[in-house]
C-alpha cells in the first residue's frame, strides 16, 4: 500500500472509533456530565469560599491558581478514564479488540477526550473568573497553561483508563493509579496560573506551558505504544 | 488453515484444555462439542486471540486477523447506542473492508430494523447482527459459538447457507450444545470429560 | 561467606562512627545519618531502572527490528523478576523516606515541611504504591503481569524526573534545602567519602543476595502452581471426522 | 406476620442487599489498597497545591474548609452514585427487581455509602489535617459537620441516583439532578468547616451542623419513597 | 393462573402485541412462539411485571411476587462479583424463604462450581444458575425464556424434569425458538406476525 493510502486508511480507522464515541456519548450522555456537574458545584464552592473577599488581595491569586488546577485535574479524573472503562463494563471490549487496531481505538478516544477536557476547560476559567471576579493579568499564559494542562491530563489519565480497565474495580483503581502520575505536572500547571493570574512569587509561566507541552507530547507520544501492547490481554 | 500446537488454557488453577493438537484446512467444518462448561468457548476464545493460550500456540493463515478471522460469541456484547447498520458501518470503516450494509442485513433479515439501537434488539436480532459482522470480509476462518442459540426457523437455515458458502472460501469451527446444528460439521473436537 | 560479610558490615559501622564530624551541617555529628540516606535511593534508583527494563523485556525481545515477546513462559520469568526488583526498589524507597525523615528532623529541625525534594519523593512513592495497588487488583495472573508491566513503562520517566531532574530545577534549588550536589560536584571527600563508597558496595552486595533469594522463591511458587493446576486429564482431545462431506 | 418476625424480615433483605454490595465493592483486597493509595493521593495533591504556604495565614483556613469539601464532593460523585448505576449497567437491575423490595435495596446501598463516606471523611479529615498542618480550634465542630456532612452527601447523590437509575441518559440526568441538591449542603459544609478551623469570618458552626443534618435526614427520609415510585416503571 | 385482559406493549410507535387476551391456568404448560423480534421475550417480562403494559393488564394469584412468581430471562445478568452460592443465598434472604442451595445445585448440576463467581461462568452455567433462582421459592408461574438457550443434553432433560414438577404446583410459560423445547408444552401462543 502506498504511503498515502495508508495514511488515509489510518485517518479511517481513528474517525470510525471517533464517530463512535460521540455518537454513544450523545445518546446515552455519560462522561462529560459528571464533570460538568462537578466543576459547576466546585467552584461554587469556591466562590463561596472567597465570597465576601477580594481575591486580588496577595496569595489569594495563588491559591486560586491551585483552585483552577484542582477542579480541572478532579474533573478529568472522573470524565476522561471513562471512554475506556466502559467497554469493558458494556461487555464491548471483545468486539473492539476483533474489529480494530490498537492505536486506532487509542487515537479515537484520545482525541473524544481532548475536545471533552478543552470545553472543560473552558467552562471552568469562564465560570471561575466570572464567579470570583479575578483579574486575568495575562490571557495568553492562561490560555497556552490550559491548553498544554489539559492535554497533558488527557494523554496520562486515558492511559491509566486503558490500564485499569480490565480490573475489577475499575474505576477507583483508574483514579488511583492516574492521580500520582498527573501529580507533578501540577506544579507547572500552577505556577503558571498564577503567572496568569499575575501572582507575585510567580515563577515563569512560559517554562510551565512548555513543561506542559513537554509532558502532554510525551504521554501522547508513548500512551498508543504502551496500550498497544497490552491491548489483546 | 488454522492449528493449535500443544494448546492449553488454565485459570486460577485449573486447566480447561492441555496439549490440545488440532489442524483444521480448507472445506472442513468443525464441530466443538462437549457439555456445559467443557471449555468449548474458551477454546474459541483463544483460537480468535481474545484470550492468551497459558502453553502452546495457535497458527492462523498469514494477513490482518480483522479480515481474514470472523469470530461471533454469546457473551459478546454490542454497543447499546449504535444501530445496527452503523454498527456495519464501523465494522467496515475499522477494517478497511466494504461495508455491504444493505446486502448484509437483507440477508440476515434486519434491513427493517437497521435504524434501531442495539439495546432495543430481541436476543435472536443480536444473534443475527453479530453473525453480520462476522461474516462482514469474508473471512477465511470463521468462528461461531453456539450461532443458533435464540434463533428461530430461519435464522437456523441462514446459518447452514453461510456454513455452505464458507467451506469454499476457507473453513468454518462452530461451537454447540444444539444437536441439530451438530450436523453442519464434517469434523468434530469432543472437549467432553 | 556469610560470616566474613558480616564482619565487614560491621567495621563499616565502626568505621562510620569514627570519622570527624562535618562542620557544615547543624548537628555536624548526626551528619552521620548520611552513610545510611545515601546508598538507599541508589538502591532505590538501580532496582527501579531494572524493574523498568525487565518490564519492557515482558513486552518485546531486545533485539532489531524489536519482536513481541510471545513465549508465555518467558514472560511469566519476566514478570517475576520485575516484581522482585519493583518490591525491593520499593523498600529501598520506604528506607530513603525514613532515613531522609530523621535526617530532616535532624538538620532542618522539623519532621515534614513540604521540602521540594521531601514533596517530589512523596510523589514517586504513591506511583510506586500505585503499582502495587494495580498489581492486587487483578486475580489473572498474565493480565496482572501484562497491565503492572504497562503501568511500570508509563511511570519510569516521571519516577526518574520526581527523584532526580526535580530537585534540580533551577526554581525548586531556589526554595529547597536539600542538596544536590555532595555527590556531583564531589563536595563529599577524605573519610566521608571512603565510608560512603564502602557502605554503598556493601548494601549493593546484600541487596543483590536478596533479590536472588526472592526469585529463587517466586520461582518455587509457578512450579507449585503447575502441579497442583487440577482439571488437565491429560487426555489429548484431537478432531476426528464424523463423515466424509459428499461436495470434496 | 407478627411486627417483630416483620421487622426481622426487613433486617435480613437490608443485609442482604448491604452484603451484595461489599462483595462486589471489595472482592480480595483489592478495595482497599486502591482506596488507600487513592485518597493519600488525593490529599497530597491538595496540599502541594497549597505549596510552602501556611495555611493559618487568615482566609487560607476559609480555603482549606473549601478544599476539604471540594475533596469530599469529588469522593461522593465518583463512588456514590455507581452504586445505583451500575446495576443498570451491567443489567442486574431486572434480577434485583424480581427478588427484592425497594425499600430494602435502598437501604441496603445507602447504609453501604454512609459507611464507606464515613471512612472516607475520617481518611480525609486525618490525612489533611497531618499534611497541611493546619490547627483545628474546634474539634467537636469538625466531627459534627464531617458526620453530617458525609451523610447529606450520601442521600443527595443516592437520592440522584434512585431517581435517575431507570432514564436511559442515566448518568447526565443523575448529574442533572444533583447539581442544585449537592450545593444546598455546600454553603453549611463549608462555613462549618471554617468554624472548626477558626476562621474569623466564620459563621456559627452549630447552625451549619443543624442545617446539615436536617437536610441528611430529609433526603434519606424522602428517598426511599421516590425510589419506590420509579421501582418498576 | 395467569390472565392477560386486553394486554398491549408499545415500543415508541409500534405495537408489539396489541388486545392480547389470554388465561392460563394450573397445570397447563404454554409455550409462546413466533419469529425473532416477535415480542415474545416482551410478553413475558410484561407478565413478570418488567415492563408495565401500554394497555390491558396483567392478573397473576394473589401472594408476594417474588414468591409466587419465577422469571427467568436471557438478558438478565448476574453478578459478575457473586458466587454461585452467593447468588442463592442473596435470593432467598430477600425473598424470604429457604435457600436450599445445595439441593438446587446440586439438582442443576452446579454444586462443584459454588464458589465460581458469576463473571467466569460459562453460558450454560449461568442459565442453570438463573434457572435455579426462577424455581427457588416453588412458584405458582414459572416463565422461562427460551431456557435451552446453551444447555447441553442433560441440562435440556433438566428443564423437562422442571416442566413436569411445575404443572403439579401451577403453570409454565415458556418462550421460545427451540422446535425441540416446544414439544414441552401443552398449548401455545404464536407471536408470529
Ligand atoms: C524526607 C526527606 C528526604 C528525602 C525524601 C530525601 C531523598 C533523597 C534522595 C532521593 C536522594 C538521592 C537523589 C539525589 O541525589 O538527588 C538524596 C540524596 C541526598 N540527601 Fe536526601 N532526602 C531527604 C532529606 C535529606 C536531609 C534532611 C539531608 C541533609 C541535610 C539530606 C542530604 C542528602 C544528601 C547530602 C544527598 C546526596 C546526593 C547529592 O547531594 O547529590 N537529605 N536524598
Ligand atoms: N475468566 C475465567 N476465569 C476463570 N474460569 C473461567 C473463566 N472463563 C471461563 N471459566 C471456566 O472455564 C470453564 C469453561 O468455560 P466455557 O465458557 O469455555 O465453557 P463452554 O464449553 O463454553 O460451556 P457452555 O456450553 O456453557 O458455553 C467453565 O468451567 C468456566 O467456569
Ligand atoms: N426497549 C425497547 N425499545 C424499543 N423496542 C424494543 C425494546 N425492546 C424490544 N424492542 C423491540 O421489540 C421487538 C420484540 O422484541 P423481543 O425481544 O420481545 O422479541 P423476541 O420475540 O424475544 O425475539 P427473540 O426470539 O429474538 O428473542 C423487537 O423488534 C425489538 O426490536
Ligand atoms: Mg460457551
Ligand atoms: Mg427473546
Amino acid at each position: 500500500m502506498s504511503s498515502t493510502s495508508e495514511t488515509r486508511v489510518w485517518r479511517d480507522e481513528v474517525l470510525a472509533i471517533f464517530k463512535k464515541e460521540v455518537l454513544s456519548e450523545f445518546r446515552g450522555k455519560t462522561g462529560l456530565s459528571t464533570g460538568v456537574v462537578f466543576s459547576l458545584s466546585t467552584i461554587v464552592t469556591v466562590a463561596l469560599a472567597l465570597f465576601n473577599k477580594n481575591p486580588n488581595k496577595m496569595d489569594l491569586q495563588d491559591v486560586c491558581a491551585s483552585l483552577v488546577w484542582i477542579i480541572l485535574l478532579f474533573a478529568s479524573l472522573l470524565t476522561l478514564p471513562r471512554s475506556f472503562l466502559v467497554e469493558e463494563e458494556q461487555g464491548t471490549g471483545d468486539l473492539l479488540r476483533l474489529l480494530a487496531r490498537p492505536h486506532a481505538v487509542f487515537w479515537g478516544k484520545v482525541i473524544f477526550n481532548l475536545i471533552q477536557m478543552w470545553l472543560l476547560c473552558l467552562l471552568v476559567a469562564v465560570l471561575f473568573i466570572g464567579l470570583t471576579g479575578i483579574v486575568v493579568t495575562e490571557p495568553l499564559v492562561l490560555a497556552a497553561c490550559l491548553f498544554s494542562g489539559g492535554a497533558s491530563l488527557v494523554g496520562a489519565v486515558t492511559l491509566c483508563g486503558a490500564i485499569a480497565s480490565r480490573a475489577a474495580n475499575r474505576a477507583a483503581l483508574a483514579g488511583a493509579i492516574s492521580i500520582p502520575l498527573v501529580l507533578f505536572p501540577t506544579q507547572w500547571g500552577v505556577s503558571g496560573l498564577r503567572e496568569a493570574f499575575g501572582s507575585v512569587v510567580a515563577t515563569g509561566g512560559n517554562t510551565a506551558a512548555i513543561g506542559l507541552t513537554a509532558y502532554a507530547l510525551l504521554s501522547l507520544g508513548i500512551g498508543p505504544w504502551i496500550y498497544a501492547a497490552v491491548w489483546k490481554q | 488453515m488454522v492449528v493449535a500446537e500443544g494448546l492449553g488454557k488454565r485459570f486460577g488453577n485449573r486447566w480447561i484444555f492441555r496439549r490440545l493438537e488440532m489442524e483444521v484446512s480448507a472445506g472442513q467444518r468443525l464441530a466443538i462439542l462437549g457439555p456445559n462448561g467443557s471449555g468449548k468457548s474458551t477454546l474459541l476464545k483463544t483460537l480468535a486471540g481474545l484470550l492468551s493460550p497459558t502453553e502452546g500456540k495457535v497458527r492462523l493463515p498469514e494477513g490482518d486477523a480483522r479480515r481474514t478471522l470472523g469470530y461471533s460469541g454469546l457473551d459478546m456484547a454490542l454497543y447499546p447506542y449504535l444501530s445496527v447498520a452503523e454498527h456495519l458501518e464501523m465494522s467496515g470503516a475499522l477494517r478497511s473492508c466494504a461495508a455491504r450494509t444493505e446486502e448484509l442485513l437483507n440477508r440476515v433479515g434486519l434491513w427493517m430494523a437497521r435504524d434501531v439501537p442495539a439495546r432495543q434488539l430481541s436476543s435472536g436480532m443480536r444473534a443475527r447482527l453479530k453473525l453480520c459482522l462476522a461474516i462482514q470480509p469474508d473471512p477465511l476462518v470463521l468462528l461461531l459459538d453456539e450461532p443458533g442459540a435464540s434463533m428461530d426457523e430461519n435464522g437456523r437455515n441462514l446459518i447452514w447457507e453461510i456454513a455452505e458458502e464458507q467451506v469454499r472460501r476457507g473453513c468454518l469451527i462452530v461451537a454447540t450444545n444444539d444437536p441439530l446444528e451438530r450436523r453442519l460439521a464434517t469434523h468434530e473436537l469432543d472437549l467432553g470429560n | 561467606m556469610k560470616y566474613v560479610f558480616a564482619v565487614l558490615v560491621s567495621a563499616a559501622i565502626i568505621w562510620s562512627f569514627l570519622v570527624p564530624d562535618a562542620p557544615m551541617f547543624q548537628r555536624p555529628e548526626l551528619a552521620r545519618i548520611f552513610f545510611w540516606h545515601f546508598p538507599c535511593p541508589m538502591m532505590l534508583t538501580a532496582f527501579m531502572c531494572l524493574g523498568a527494563f525487565f518490564s519492557l523485556r515482558y513486552f518485546v525481545k531486545i533485539t532489531l527490528p524489536l519482536e513481541p515477546e510471545t513465549n508465555p513462559t518467558e514472560r511469566r520469568l519476566w514478570d517475576l523478576r520485575a516484581t522482585a526488583a519493583l518490591e525491593l526498589g520499593f523498600l529501598y524507597a520506604i528506607l530513603t523516606m525514613a532515613t531522609g525523615i530523621v535526617f530532616s528532623k535532624a538538620q532542618w529541625g522539623a519532621l515534614w515541611q513540604w521540602d521540594p525534594r521531601q514533596t517530589s519523593f512523596l510523589i514517586a512513592l504513591l506511583i510506586y504504591g500505585a503499582y502495587f495497588a494495580l498489581r492486587a487488583a487483578f486475580s489473572d495472573p498474565d493480565q496482572k503481569a501484562a497491565y503492572s508491566a504497562a503501568y511500570m513503562l508509563a511511570a519510569t520517566l516521571p519516577l526518574i524526573f520526581l527523584i532526580f531532574v526535580f530537585p534540580r530545577l533551577p526554581q525548586v534549588l531556589a526554595v529547597s534545602f536539600h542538596p544536590t550536589d555532595t555527590i556531583m560536584g564531589g563536595n563529599l571527600k577524605g573519610q566521608y567519602l571512603y565510608v560512603t563508597l564502602t557502605l554503598l558496595a556493601l548494601v549493593s552486595v546484600l541487596s543483590g543476595w536478596v533479590y536472588r533469594l526472592r526469585v529463587k522463591a517466586g520461582l518455587l511458587e509457578i512450579d507449585n502452581e503447575l502441579e497442583d493446576a487440577s482439571g488437565a486429564t491429560g487426555a489429548i482431545p484431537v478432531v476426528r471426522p464424523v463423515r466424509v462431506p459428499a461436495e470434496d
